[in-house]
């Protein structure tokens, strides 16, 4: 196997785990979780940018992604409450 | 191809078996504690010995990866450290192979339930 | 005075950091990053580590500081393989538990630095301290008595940092 | 073996395969602190794949990447540790 063709299976994992951290956020009922899988879907993302050789964009998305964005989620889930109830 | 390829080579290989090892020990490890300790730690040699071994094989970006090496090593303790702490006192509990919490009696002092 | 000390050794880390960032030394990345640390140092002056910097230049203190990263590197690597070595036993020979251990240390800054040095070597973990006790998360548990977790976790790093900051 | 480029692509899929375990414990880890260890680990594993991929495309601004992410990542973690303390 050649670096290129490895490289594109490390794609499609990395595609794979944005999926699943992705759909943990948007589906987990504890909120503090589901910022952790946005955080890790963020990384994911960040990652697969750079593979597409934009390291400006990558960089751009791990600053708000890792740090930014995760502060601000947890300052909205403070005024809310914790678990998600369902509602009727 | 020259020699200190190989030896960059290596030394990146012996640190991604540390972050295997690390990545292995927190499937493995039995409460958050433990998982904290072959996580965040073993991964920390991992990261800074396959973080050396490509600034061994490409001399001019070594500045700048010794101090992605030293942010990592500044600010890892202190992750871990604030995760553990805030664990402990919201109640993560301890394995059963615990052998004895000492810092329960700190917490029963301050008045925190654990 | 303290403070314009204090002040040009933040400059100088700052524009140091900065240099090491950009990796090259033209006049127009030195003139920017002056600027840029002149104006970090104003504005972080009342912070920590930018007083009373001038003693840490006392050759007893350096060279203990040169002395104890290779000893940290080296006791990372050391309880590496140790912690490594007991993840792959597929019995998993653990004996975790939380102990209480004593410092000496008054000053915040060491304690902040002994913190960060037992954490960093895997198999003990700091997980508050409160006074001059300090709660450790440790994988294997060797001591039966705060007296001799505190001979096997701290007395090692205690003895350069004494030096180094009290 | 006595390749380098073989003995890197060795070392990538171990940094993969750490990465995979990272993810399990992410989906299966109970409670938001679990998963925000895997989430520092995963980070971990970031870096030095970032810089493996510089190496491979021979772009060191790849590098800037991983230097945000490291200074970054702990910002999230110890913003849930603090939420969850006292509610940041």
């Amino acid at each position: 196997m050649n670096v290129l063709s490895f490289l594109n299976l490390v794609d499609l994992l990395v595609c794979a785990v944005v999926l699943i951290a992705a759909g943990g956020a948007a589906l987990h009922r504890n909120l503090l979780s589901a910022v952790v899988f946005a955080g890790v879907a963020s990384l994911a993302v960040s990652f697969l940018f750079l593979r597409l050789a934009a390291p400006d964009v990558a960089m751009t998305e791990a600053a708000i992604g890792a740090g930014l964005s995760t502060v601000i989620f947890l300052i909205a889930v403070r005024r809310t409450q914790e678990t998600e109830e369902e509602d009727r | 191809m020259g020699n200190h390829e190989m030896i960059g080579a290596v030394v990146t290989l012996v640190g991604s078996v540390f972050l295997f090892l690390g990545a292995l020990g927190i499937v493995r490890m039995p409460d958050l504690y433990n998982r904290m300790q072959a996580g965040t730690k073993a991964t920390t040699l991992g990261n800074l010995m396959a973080l050396l071994g490509i600034g061994i094989i490409h001399p001019a970006w070594l500045i700048k990866l010794v101090l992605i090496a030293l942010f990592v090593l500044i600010t890892n303790p202190l992750s871990s450290h604030a995760l553990a702490r805030s664990a402990r006192r919201s109640g993560v509990p301890l394995a059963d192979v615990t052998v004895r919490d000492e810092y329960e009696e700190v917490l029963v002092e301050k008045g925190i339930e654990p | 005075m303290r403070t314009i000390v204090g002040f040009f050794a933040a400059f100088i880390t700052l524009l140091a950091l900065w240099l090491a960032l950009v990796g090259n030394l033209d006049p127009q990345e030195i003139a920017a990053g002056s600027i840029v640390a002149v104006a970090v140092a104003v504005i972080a002056r009342g912070a920590p580590f930018t007083g009373r910097s001038l003693r840490f230049l006392h050759p007893r203190r350096l060279v203990t500081a040169l002395v104890y990263i290779p000893y940290l590197l080296w006791s990372i690597v050391e309880s590496n393989v140790d912690v490594a070595l007991r993840v792959i036993d597929p019995s998993l020979p653990i004996r975790p538990g939380i102990v209480r251990v004593r410092t000496r240390l008054k000053n915040p800054v060491a304690r902040l630095v002994l913190a960060n040095s037992i954490t960093l070597t895997p198999g003990t973990l700091t997980v508050d301290l409160c006074e001059d006790e300090l709660c450790i998360h440790w994988v294997d548990v060797q001591a039966r008595n705060i007296d001799e977790a505190t001979k096997k976790i701290v007395t090692g790093f205690e003895r350069f940092l004494e030096v180094i900051f009290e | 073996m006595n390749n380098p480029v073989l003995i890197l692509e060795l070392a990538l899929v171990l940094a993969g395969a750490a990465a995979l375990l990272a993810v399990w414990r992410l989906l299966k880890g109970p409670g938001p602190f679990n998963r925000a260890v895997a989430m520092d680990v995963l980070g971990l594993v970031t870096m030095p794949m970032m810089a493996a991929l510089a190496l491979y495309s021979g772009r060191g601004i790849y590098l800037d990447v991983a230097l945000v992410y490291a200074v970054l990542s702990f910002l999230g973690v110890t913003a849930l540790a603090r939420y969850a303390d006292r509610g940041l």
